[in-house]
Parts: structure tokens; C-alpha cells; sequence
């Protein structure tokens, strides 16, 4: 199975001698064996999954899990220690700097997990970032900024800078920056995690209405199961660097793999949530 | 002392020197006159044949687009108003020739070194120690041979205090783009930025404030040149401070010293003031 | 007629290049020089600012043409430019200049007016020196009295370490070296101005001079042999002597020497009577005037020199001019 | 010209000068002495009575402590041991003291200086025009004022060093202490840090790189002022500089440069080795 | 009703020239208008509510309401334009430097939206600063930071700096941080928001039974209507600046003074959350 996006036994290791860390892993040791021996952090480990064309592919996980390691491959934010990515069949890797340019201008645009705004910019110009990037004329590119900071609730505020925000106004000028990209691969990094259930609400519908008018592909990264569960058309799910089971969310919900897939989903099975004892781990 | 092996540099160094002055030296010495009149000698001869007047008002107009503040740009064309009353315009037009083609080298020179070793670990090794060299070895120790090859003057003046003057630039654009947080940078990046478009929308503007402080001691630097420049031939304020020290004249010195500090403080304030940018509610921003 | 006095450097229209010199005789030398250059000569002078070294170098160079007043035989650059034919010393520009140890006057005979007793009754010659160490005391080495030389590099910086040692003063006396004319200078002008005792070696026809009262201590008169063995930096056993009289000359570079014998007829007579000069000098430090200022008033006042200098026709464009 | 009132400060200037020199002249000097012989000279003693030998250890061991690596530290005393193969050992002994009293001194006060104008906007607003006025006005103009109060040597030189070399760190200390991210500042606080606190445990860490660069600028400067120092009478390397100077033997002057260039180099590791944290990691981090 | 802490017709403007805008805000203008005319921001107005001791007290509000701001004014790290902030019957405005350092030190910590973390500090060094601050020794301060450390699940992590962190993670250490200070008032600003179900539940679980058993006063904002639910004694609501409605979760749940506020609760009130018409308004 080759969807739009694949990766292929991506490990990634953050530190100075993956090699060793890869090692041990592949001797069955875990991210937390390997940060206490070598002192490096297991982001990812051996993790394949295709994303299919078209539609909104979600990914949940434990704090820690890797989700961000894993979004950042896909436009190559982050170099695996090992693995391959495909987009549309071809790997990302062998890319050189004019083509993964090109990738990044015309095909990925991204929602960052901690915003990512440029703090000398005002909104407006934040927003029109992406398209100013490849080219566009300064009218053109404020002309759709504009447009899309309505959609996202923040008309009146195209002359603040990021400083003068509250938290759930950053992380919308992050999404508007993204979707004013337009393009046909959507990475999303938590993109409502700070914002009330209104607004919430309504930039759902409006992703669904997106994703089903223009048929793009997101990737869409989220703690909240109900979230997912209504956006995703499959799911993935992630422990400790490992991807754990992963399909579409009526399959994951009637037959999770394990104890830690069942109380992950626990809330939308209509259960209350199962009291863990003792303390979280990470 | 027994204890060193003896080594001495002085004999090969000077023969060195000597045969270099000999085979290129009318060479340089001809470089030198064509920099002379395709460039310094021009700027001089517009700002010393200008009235004061018009070059006062280029200063006020220059000072007032620069800091955006009336106030300062007249504080900055009094000042200048006030070397001419010292008896020094003459002088100070020589020297401000001199400063701003230096300057402007510096910074023209300077700004790109400092990108390019923030971006090599590779060019940093090597650049850093030739700074190091290039802000300690006295300027005398290479004034001389510059005399020699150059003669004497304005264009060996240049590059001494280009190359004084050029260090806490570099070391300074470096700093600043090396502290630009490195998420923000990841954004940009997600977005297909190419290199140069990353470096003008990105880390130089982020860098900025590092960056002027650069360029403002460069200036200073520059400025504290100028006496050393007289030394070898550069007329302007300089002789004047040289002129008053050699003949216990403090008062001579100190007058033609405030003057260059006069100056100085005119120069950077428009520097500063064209590369800070202004946020519309009033804060600083920083501009590319 | 006009041809002998047309100068063939200046015709040719190329400027002559004058070095700037920045003490007091210096300047007002170069001023004078340049005034008849330019207006009875009919050329195009050029001062260019600088420091003693590069003077000399450039001169050898031919990058400036003529030093107004170069104290020939003093420094390194000169003796080798010399030997080598670069450069040329011509007429004598100061007659009579002297040089020696000096102490302020008030230290041997004491000053009334400033309510100075005479300290050192008795000091009259470098060998009662070893006695008054501690009036002289160094602040680095208090057990020691401190002399004040030349800067390094400086020949005269080799003779009077030499000269300590001839006069056996090495184990009284610390060779303290000021490191540039204006320190010496400024530690002199200090010390006179608190009235305290300071010994150094100094030379005139200088501002100084002029303006303060010293008193040199005598030394062994001017003795060839032994004087050699002051100059070699190096002897181990040297005897002392005073310095023969310096010889103070006008520095063209070989290239206009040997261009405009027209010219250099001039400066092989330009000379200013030593008192005149220095009258001149401390009327100019008195009045605070500028070189150029008190030039054109010695150009006035003393026709009888200037006309001295130069052929009829020239000392008439001169004096046109006044 | 008539355009410009004539303002003669000249006199004035001269005549304060002179009575400066009449009513307080002694008892600077007095000042000097006790300065001398209080703190500059045990330390000279010291250093030139140590054998060369004890000396490079301690130069490794330095630099190793403040580097962490041997490679490093024994280039670094090799570099020493090069100076005294020139027959410079005793003249290097005597520049380290001056130098090391100058630094010393620069960032005691510069940094507290640079403190200071970052939490006050009135205090920058007088302190950053004096800056100005010590980096630009040149050395010597108030270095000849300088002998005349406090007698030649190596007090002056040392005052005249610090003016110079303590303004690039006081403008970067300022610079660094401004440029802390404020939320994080904000948190500090939040949890009722004192001034005292917060400066210690967040601004400063934050500020340091900054700071270091500061620190490397008043090195560098400090010893640039080598040469200028020994133009009163300081002795060591920089009369060597002026000597070779004076006779054109360029190679003397250049061998007596490299030579202090050496020296700045030393110096600058060891304190910017000192002054860098390292995280365990191996990344560097900063250290208050 | 005197609570615990209690804010007094609090208004905060952003500005360099808060009173003009307080005088249009008088005269009936709202957050828009007052941004539109003056080009300050309306961060609070006219706000008093009083927030009882030992209990949760939930704010909630859309996204650019005011929450950050009004927590702010608790430990004064916003100054108000107007009103007065009281804790325990003080006027903490009134408070000189030491108190007011005593007041932070002791009685009060927080939890920053965006973790506010000191990036040159271990993970370790971070938690134990609030007890290194108040003066205890090293030992001390590290001991009982590793053990909140262990409580969210990032043991194994001391000697990590924040920025190799994933953002739950750093959001952890920031909440141990605050908890590591055992003040008896806490202000949490959306601290659970980047945290999975799992670890999300865990820390809630614990978090009440840390107020039931020392009685400490928490003020806790969050977008999470179940959160709110679940937490709170109380609930209040706010709304461009200004408080709408605040009370007991039960009473404000059955009567809602505005549909804005039935809109907002709509998810615990079983119903499915009516779709707003057109987009989101901040
Ligand atoms: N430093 C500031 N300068 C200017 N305006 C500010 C500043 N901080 C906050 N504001 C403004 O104050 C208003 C309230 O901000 P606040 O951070 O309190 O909102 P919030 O309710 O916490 O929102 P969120 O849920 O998005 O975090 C916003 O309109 C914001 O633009
Ligand atoms: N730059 C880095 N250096 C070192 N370790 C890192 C770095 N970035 C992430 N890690 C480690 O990689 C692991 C996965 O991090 P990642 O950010 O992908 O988690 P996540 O699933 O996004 O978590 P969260 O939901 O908290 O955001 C974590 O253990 C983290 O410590
Ligand atoms: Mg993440
Ligand atoms: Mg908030």
C-alpha cells in the first residue's frame, strides 16, 4: 500500500552517536534503556506508515511520543537516522535544495506546535510569509492574508505584532499562515490546542469543509480524542517513539491492540476514562 | 635565558619587506594615486568646495529622515555648526571624508564576513584568529610597511582603519545571527525559504539590534582612527590633535579631540537612526 | 635673469610636496619656506601631515620633495637614506642648536616669586649628580633618581644611556625612556609648573626653551673619540662628552635635489639667526598664533633675512606681496 | 569664514589644565605612587622573578581549567614559550601585569556600568553620549593631560587603557541585559525573585553571550592600548613596537606585535574559556 | 462576598494611553472600537468577581478574552488600569517591593500559557527554582523537585535542557515548577492543554486530591468545557474583556444569562455544539 505520503522504517535519534542508540533499540531496548546509556533521546523508532491522498490523517500519542518528530520528517525539518520518506512515491531524501524548496513552497505548509512566528513581522505580514516566499506580489499575497485572518476570527488585528496576542490569537495567525499557503498537504501540530470550544469548533467545520472542496491532504496532530475522531479519517496512535497501531478510527475503536490503545480511546467508547494508579509516565 | 630556544623573526621580516617594496611597490604606489582620484579625492572636493550652509542642511535633513525626531536632528547640525566655530570646517570636512569612505567599507566588507562565518563553523576557525591579529598587532607595526608600498596618505589611512575598524562588526553580525532562535528559523524554513530569503526576512532582521551595535562601534573605531591616519599623512582634524600634543598645546588637542568626538557622535546617531526601524505604536522594531 | 630664478620642478607643474612637521620650530620653518615657494617661486605647495619616521621615509621615497628642518644624523632612516644617496641635507637652517641635561633653574637657584628655595645649591655638573638621587626619585625604584631620555629609538636615547653609564650613573640613576616627545615633554612642563625637581635631557632651539628656564649641567667637553664611543649603543667602557653642535638642515629627497638646482639654491641659504628664531618661537606660543599667522608677521618684520634667501627678482615678487 | 561665530576653547581649556597641574599635581602623584607601589609592581615582581618555566605551567594549567582541553591549552603555552624564543620574555612579563590590571579593572567596572544602564533609561541616556566621548576622543589628547597630573608610567597608561577598553563591554552588557526574552523574565519573577535574583540566575545567564563578547572586545582592546602605554613610558612590549618603529626596522616592530598579539590571544581564550559553561551534553551553555 | 482573592472593577488597557480608552469604554464602546480608535488594546474591563479560598475556580472564555490577563493580576505581573486586586481583604496594589516578593515567594504560583521556562536551566534546576528563589538550600529545593518531577511523568528527564523537550514535556515541567513551590494559591493558565487523555486525566485526578487534602486555592483557566466541569467549584465566564457570567458550574449550566454562554457549555449539556454561522469571532 502507497499512499500520497510513506515512511519506511524511520528511526530518528536526537544526539551526537545515533548509531549506537539504533543499535541498542534494534536489540529491543527502549527510549528510556537507551537515553539512560548513551544520554541520547529516541524521537522515533522503525515507524512505517502510509497517509493516503485526500483526506485528514490523525495522529495521537502520549506526551513525548514522537508526533512532532514524525511531522517534521515529512518535510524534512528533521533528517531520520534512518528510514526513507516518500511523497508521492519519491524519497524526500534524495531531494536536492532546489527541489525540497520547491516541495516546501508549493506542496507542504505547516501549523507548528509552539507557533513558530516571526516576532519582527506584524500578523498581516506573518501570515502572508508563504506566499511572499515563492514570489507573490506584496498586494497579492496581503490580499489572501486578509482574507484568511477573517476566517480564523482575527480581523482589526492585521497591524499587531505576535507580543501583543494572547495565546489562542498566536496559534491563529499560525494557522492562518499555513492555510494561506494553499497547498495540498496540510501538516497540523496541535493546531486548536489553545483555543475555546467555539472557535474550535467552527475552524473544524471549516478544515472538513476544506479538505472535502479541494481534496488536500492533512496531517493532523491532536491530545483530543473526540477531535480526532470527528476530523480523522484514519488514525494513528504512537507510544514511546513506536507507532502502535494505526487505521481507520471505527476499526481502532472496535479492536485496539492493547490496554494502552483501549484507555487512550477510553472517552469516545462512551466509558469513563480508567484512573491509572500510581503516577503518569511520559 | 638558556631556557628559550632563540628565534629570531626581525632579519627575515625585514627582507621581506624590502624586496616586496621593491618589486611591487610602484605598482601599489600607482593603485594608490587611482583610488586617490577616481574616489576619495572627489568626495573631499564636493564637501570642502560646499558652502557650510548646504552641508549644514544636508546634515539636519540626513539627521531629521535618520532619528525621525526634530529635536536630535538639530542637537546633531548644532554640533556640527559648532566644530565649524572652532575654525576646524576645513578639517572636519577632510576628516569626514576620510571616516565615511571607511566606514563605508568597513560595513560594506564587514557585514558579509560576518554572515558567511555565521554560517561556516569552518570559516569562523580560520576568520576569527585573523581578527584577532588584525584588532591587536598595533597599527603602527603595519602603517609602516603600508607607507612603504602605498606611500604616504589618505588610501594607506583607509585601510589601516578599515581594517581596525572592520573587526567588532564581524564579530558582532556573528553573535547576533548565531543568537536567532532556532524555531523561528524552523518555521521560516517550512515554508521553502531559500537561503538569502531566510538570511534579509529572517536572521538579519532578528540579528539586528546585535548588528547595530556592530556598526556603531565600528564607527567609533573608525573615528578613534583618525589621529593615527594624520600620522601618516591624512589631513584633517587628526594633525590638529597631533599638532597640539607635539607642542603642549592641550587645549589645541582636547578642541580638535571634541571636535572628532563631535563627529563621532553626528555619525553614529544617523547610522543608528536609519538602521533602527519603528514599530507604528512607537516601540523599536528592528529592519532589515 | 628670469631663467635662473624660474624654478624647473614647480614649472613643470607638479606640486611640491613639504612635510608637515608638528613642533613649534618645525612649523614655523615649514611656513616660512612655503610662503616664499609659493609666492616667490610661483609653485605649488603641498603640506603633508606626519610623524618624524614616515617624514623620513617618504623623503627617501621621493613622496614628499623638502623637510624644513631635519636634524641631520639623528635617526636610522636618515644615516641609511643618506649613505644610500636617497636624500640630501642642504644649507643650514638653525646655526648654534645646543643640547644637553637640563634641570628647571629654580632647583639650583631657587625662585622668589613662586616661593621656590634653591634645592640644589651646589648641582652644576653631571657628576654631582650620584648625591641628589633622591630629589630626583623614581616612583618605580625609590631608591634610585630617575632621568628622564629620549624615547626609544631615538638615537639620542642611545648616547644618554651611554652617557649614564661614562658618568657612572647607572646604580643612582634609573634610564627612564618616555616613550614619545610629547611625555617627555608633558613630564617636564608638570614638574615645572608644580616646581619640582626633574632631570632630563632636552635640546633647543624648542618652545620649551623658550618658555621656561633651565639650567644644563656641564659635562666633559666635545671629545671625537670618546663621542664615539657614545654613539656605538654597544661599547662596554664609553667616555664622556658633551655633544658636538647638531647639524640642522634643510632634507630634499634626490629626485628634486638633482631636479631644481634653482630651488635648492634658495634653501642652501635659507637660515634663520638663531636668536630671531627663538624670539619668533616664544612670541608665537605667547600670542597663541598659528604658524601661518606668525609667519607672515616674521615676513614683515625682517625683510633683511628673507632677502637674504633669494635672487633679486625673487625678493621683489616677495615683497610685492607685504 | 564668516558664517561661523569664532569659539576659541583653546585658552580656557589650557589654563585649567595649568591650574589643575599647580593646585592637585602633587598630590596626584602621590596617588600614583601609592597605586604603584600598592598594586602594580608586587604584581610585576612577581611575574618577572617567577623562572619562565613556573610561569608557562601556570599558563597550561589556566587553560586548560578554563578550556577543558589539553589541545587547546598546550597550543596556548606554546604560543608563550614562542614570545620569550623572540627574547621578549621580560617585556611580556611587564605587559601581562599592565594588562591584566587593565582588564581586571575594565569589566569590575564596566560590568556593574553595563548593569546598571540596562534597568535605567536615564542613566543610559548619560552614560551611552560619555561612552562616546572615551572611545573617540583620542588617547593621546587626554593622555598628555594624564602625565602632567599623575607623572609618566605605567598608572596613567593603565587609566588611559581602561577608558578606552571599558566601553565595548559596557555597550554589549546593555545590549544582552535587553535583549532577555521577557516572558521568561516575567516567570522569574513570578515566583518573587529579588533584583538580585533575577539578575544573577536569569538576565546575566541569558545576557552572557553577549557579555563574553564584550569581555573579548575590552581584551582586544586593552591590548591594543599596549602601544599608546608605552608612548608614556610604560615599558614592555610596546616600547619594543616603538623602538623598531622609530628605526624602521619593521621587523623588530612586527616580531614585538606578533608577540602581543600573542598575548591577546592567551588572554581571550583563557577568559572566554572561563566564561563559557558547558552543558553535558557537550553544547555549550551559559554560565553567570 | 469576600473571597479569598477578589478583583474590584478591575480594567487593564495595553497602551501607551490607557484613559482615553477607559473613558470610551465608559461611554459603551467595546474591545473593537476601542482598538480601532486608539490603536490600544482592551485586555480586561470593569471586572470583579471574588474567588473563594480552597477550592478550583474555572475561567473560561474565548480565545483573546482577557484569562491570561486576569490571572496576571493576581501575583501583580500586571498592573491595572483601573481597580483594585485583593487577596485576603489586602490591596495587593498597595503592597511595597518586599511584601509583594513575600507574596509571590510564599502564598502564590504559576503556570504560564506558554511555560515560561529559563532555557539556560536543567529540567531539574527549572522545577526547584521557585524553592531556590525563597532561599532554600540546594539539596533541599532538588529533592523535592525531583519528586514532582516523577509525580508528571518525566522522571529519567532532569538533567535535560527545555529545548530538548517535546511540548507536553516542557508544559510538565512547567506545571511541577509551580507545584514544586507548595504555595496555598495556584493560578494555572491552560496547564493540561498540550497533554495527551491519558496524562491529562492522571493530572487532574491528582490535582484535586492535592486540594482536597491541603485545601489550596486554584485558579485554573481552561478551554476544555469538561475540564471546567470536572474541576471547578466555581465557573466564570468571560467575554471581550468582560466578565458574563460566573457561579456555580450546576447554576450556570441551567441557567445561562446569554446564548453565548449556552453556546459555550453546549458540549456538557449533552447536546451536540450548534454550528455558528459565518466565521469565528475572537
Ligand atoms: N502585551 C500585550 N500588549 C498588547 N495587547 C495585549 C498584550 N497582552 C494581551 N493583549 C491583548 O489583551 C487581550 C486579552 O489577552 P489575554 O492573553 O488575556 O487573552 P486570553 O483570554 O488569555 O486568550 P487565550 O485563550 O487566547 O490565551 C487580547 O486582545 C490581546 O491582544
Ligand atoms: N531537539 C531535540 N533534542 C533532543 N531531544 C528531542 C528534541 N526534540 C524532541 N526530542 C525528544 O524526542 C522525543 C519526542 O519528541 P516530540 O516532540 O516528537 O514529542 P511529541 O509526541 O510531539 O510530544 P508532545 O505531545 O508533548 O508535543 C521526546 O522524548 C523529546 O525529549
Ligand atoms: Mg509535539
Ligand atoms: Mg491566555
Amino acid at each position: 500500500m502507497n499512499g500520497r505520503i510513506a515512511l519506511r522504517h524511520v528511526s530518528k535519534v536526537y544526539g551526537a552517536d545515533p548509531r549506537t542508540a539504533l543499535l541498542l533499540l534494534a536489540q529491543g531496548a527502549d527510549k528510556q534503556r537507551v537515553q539512560a546509556e548513551t544520554g541520547q533521546h529516541v524521537g522515533l523508532y522503525d515507524v512505517s506508515l502510509s497517509i493516503p491522498a485526500g483526506g485528514i490523517y490523525a495522529i495521537m500519542g502520549l506526551s513525548g511520543s514522537g508526533k512532532s518528530t514524525l511531522v517534521r520528517h515529512i518535510n524534512r525539518l528533521v533528517e531520520p537516522s534512518a528510514g526513507q520518506v516518500l511523497i508521492d512515491g519519491e524519497d524526500v531524501l534524495g531531494f536536492g535544495a532546489a527541489r525540497l524548496r520547491e516541495l516546501r513552497r508549493r506542496r507542504i505548509s505547516m501549523v507548528f506546535q509552539h507557533f513558530g512566528l516571526l516576532p519582527h513581522r506584524s500578523v498581516l505580514d506573518n501570515v502572508a510569509f508563504g506566499r511572499r516566499v515563492r514570489g507573490e506580489s506584496r498586494r497579492q499575497a496581503q490580499e489572501a492574508a486578509r482574507g484568511w485572518l477573517a476566517r480564523v476570527g482575527l480581523s482589526g488585528h492585521e497591524h499587531d505584532y505576535p507580543d501583543q496576542l494572547s495565546g489562542g490569537m498566536r496559534q491563529r495567525v499560525g494557522l492562518a499562515r499555513a492555510l494561506a499557503s494553499d497547498t495540498d498537504i496540510l501538516l497540523m501540530d496541535e493546531p486548536f490546542s489553545a483555543l475555546d470550544p467555539l472557535l474550535r469548533d467552527d475552524l473544524q467545520t471549516q478544515l472538513l469543509a476544506l479538505q472535502a472542496e479541494l481534496g488536500k491532504t492533512i496531517v493532523f496532530i491532536t491530545h483530543d480524542v473526540e477531535e480526532a475522531f470527528r476530523l480523522g479519517q484514519r488514525i494513528a496512535l504512537l507510544r514511546d517513539g513506536r507507532l502502535v497501531q494505526e487505521g481507520e478510527p471505527e476499526a481502532v475503536r472496535q479492536a485496539p491492540v492493547d490496554d494502552y490503545v483501549a484507555r487512550f480511546l477510553a472517552r469516545v467508547n462512551g466509558g469513563s476514562v480508567p484512573r491509572s494508579t500510581g503516577s503518569a509516565r511520559g | 635565558m638558556a631556557f628559550f630556544a632563540t628565534f629570531d623573526l626581525r632579519e627575515p621580516i625585514n627582507r621581506a619587506v624590502e624586496t616586496l617594496v621593491e618589486r611591487h611597490g610602484d605598482r601599489l604606489h600607482a593603485l594608490n594615486d587611482l583610488l586617490l582620484q577616481g574616489l576619495l579625492l572627489p568626495l573631499e572636493r564636493v564637501l570642502r568646495q560646499a558652502p557650510p550652509w548646504l552641508v549644514l542642511l544636508a546634515v539636519l535633513l540626513l539627521a531629521w529622515r535618520a532619528t525621525g525626531r526634530w529635536r536630535v536632528a538639530a542637537t546633531l547640525t548644532v554640533a556640527c555648526y559648532l566644530i565649524g566655530c572652532f575654525g576646524l570646517w576645513d578639517a572636519l570636512m577632510q576628516t569626514l571624508a576620510l571616516v565615511l569612505v571607511a566606514t563605508a567599507l568597513a560595513v560594506l566588507l564587514g557585514l558579509p564576513l560576518g554572515i558567511a562565518i555565521a554560517h561556516s563553523r569552518r570559516l569562523r576557525a580560520v576568520v576569527l584568529p585573523v581578527l584577532d591579529v588584525m584588532q591587536t598587532l598595533p597599527t603602527f607595526v603595519y602603517l609602516i610597511p603600508a607607507v612603504m608600498l602605498f606611500g604616504l596618505g589618505k588610501v594607506p589611512a583607509i585601510l589601516a582603519t578599515v581594517v581596525y575598524a572592520i573587526c567588532p562588526l564581524v564579530r558582532l553580525t556573528d553573535l547576533g545571527l548565531r543568537q536567532v532562535d532556532p524555531e523561528v528559523q524552523e518555521a521560516a524554513r517550512s515554508f521553502g525559504t531559500t537561503r538569502w530569503q531566510l538570511l534579509l526576512g529572517v536572521q538579519l532582521p532578528l540579528a539586528w539590534p546585535s548588528i547595530l551595535a556592530g556598526v556603531n562601534q565600528t564607527v567609533m573605531m573608525a573615528l578613534a582612527m583618525v589621529v593615527v591616519a594624520s600620522m601618516i599623512g591624512a589631513r584633517g582634524l587628526g594633525e590638529e590633535v597631533l599638532a597640539g600634543i607635539q607642542t603642549l598645546d592641550v587645549g589645541r588637542g582636547l578642541q580638535a579631540g571634541l571636535a572628532i568626538v563631535l563627529l563621532a557622535v553626528v555619525i553614529d546617531r544617523v547610522t543608528q537612526g536609519f538602521g533602527r526601524g519603528r514599530r507604528p505604536d512607537g516601540e523599536p522594531g528592528a529592519r532589515p | 635673469s628670469a631663467a635662473s630664478t624660474a624654478s624647473p620642478w614647480c614649472q613643470s607643474g607638479k606640486p611640491v610636496k613639504v612635510a608637515g612637521l608638528n613642533w613649534e620650530s618645525g612649523e614655523l620653518l615649514t611656513e616660512l619656506l612655503k610662503t616664499v615657494l609659493e609666492q616667490g617661486y610661483g609653485c605649488r605647495v603641498e603640506l603633508v601631515p606626519s610623524t618624524t619616521i614616515t617624514i623620513e621615509h617618504a623623503l627617501a621615497q621621493n613622496d614628499i620633495q623638502v623637510v624644513a628642518e631635519e636634524w641631520v644624523g639623528r635617526s636610522e632612516i636618515w644615516n641609511k637614506a643618506a649613505a644610500a644617496g636617497k636624500v640630501k641635507g642642504v644649507g643650514r637652517v638653525i646655526v648654534g642648536a645646543s643640547e644637553g641635561w637640563y634641570v628647571p633653574e629654580y632647583v639650583v637657584k631657587g625662585d622668589a616669586a613662586r616661593k621656590i628655595r634653591p634645592v640644589a645649591p651646589q648641582l652644576a655638573s653631571v657628576r654631582d649628580l650620584p648625591s641628589y638621587k633622591q630629589l630626583f626619585r623614581d616612583s618605580e625604584e625609590p631608591a634610585k633618581g630617575r632621568f628622564l631620555n629620549c624615547p626609544s629609538g631615538w638615537s639620542c636615547e642611545g648616547v644618554n644611556s651611554q652617557k649614564l653609564k661614562a658618568y657612572g650613573l647607572t646604580d643612582s640613576y634609573v634610564n627612564f625612556r618616555t616613550g614619545s616627545g610629547a611625555a617627555l615633554d608633558a613630564a617636564i612642563a608638570s614638574a615645572y609648573q608644580r616646581g619640582q625637581p626633574v632631570l632630563f635631557y632636552y635640546w633647543a632651539p624648542t618652545a620649551l626653551m623658550g618658555k621656561y628656564r633651565f639650567v644644563r649641567l656641564a659635562e666633559p667637553a666635545y671629545n671625537e673619540a670618546c663621542f664615539a664611543t657614545l654613539t656605538d649603543r654597544n661599547h662596554p667602557k664609553p667616555c664622556g662628552s658633551a655633544a658636538p653642535e647638531a647639524l640642522i638642515q634643510t632634507g630634499v629627497s634626490r629626485a628634486f635635489h638633482d631636479a631644481d638646482p634653482v630651488l635648492m639654491g634658495f634653501l642652501t641659504r635659507f637660515n634663520v639667526p638663531l636668536p630671531l628664531l627663538n624670539a619668533a618661537l616664544a612670541e608665537m606660543v605667547e600670542r597663541k598664533d598659528t604658524p601661518a599667522e606668525q609667519a607672515r608677521r616674521f615676513m614683515t618684520a625682517h625683510p633683511e633675512v628673507w632677502r637674504d634667501w633669494v635672487p633679486q627678482d625673487v625678493a621683489e615678487r616677495l615683497g610685492a606681496r607685504r
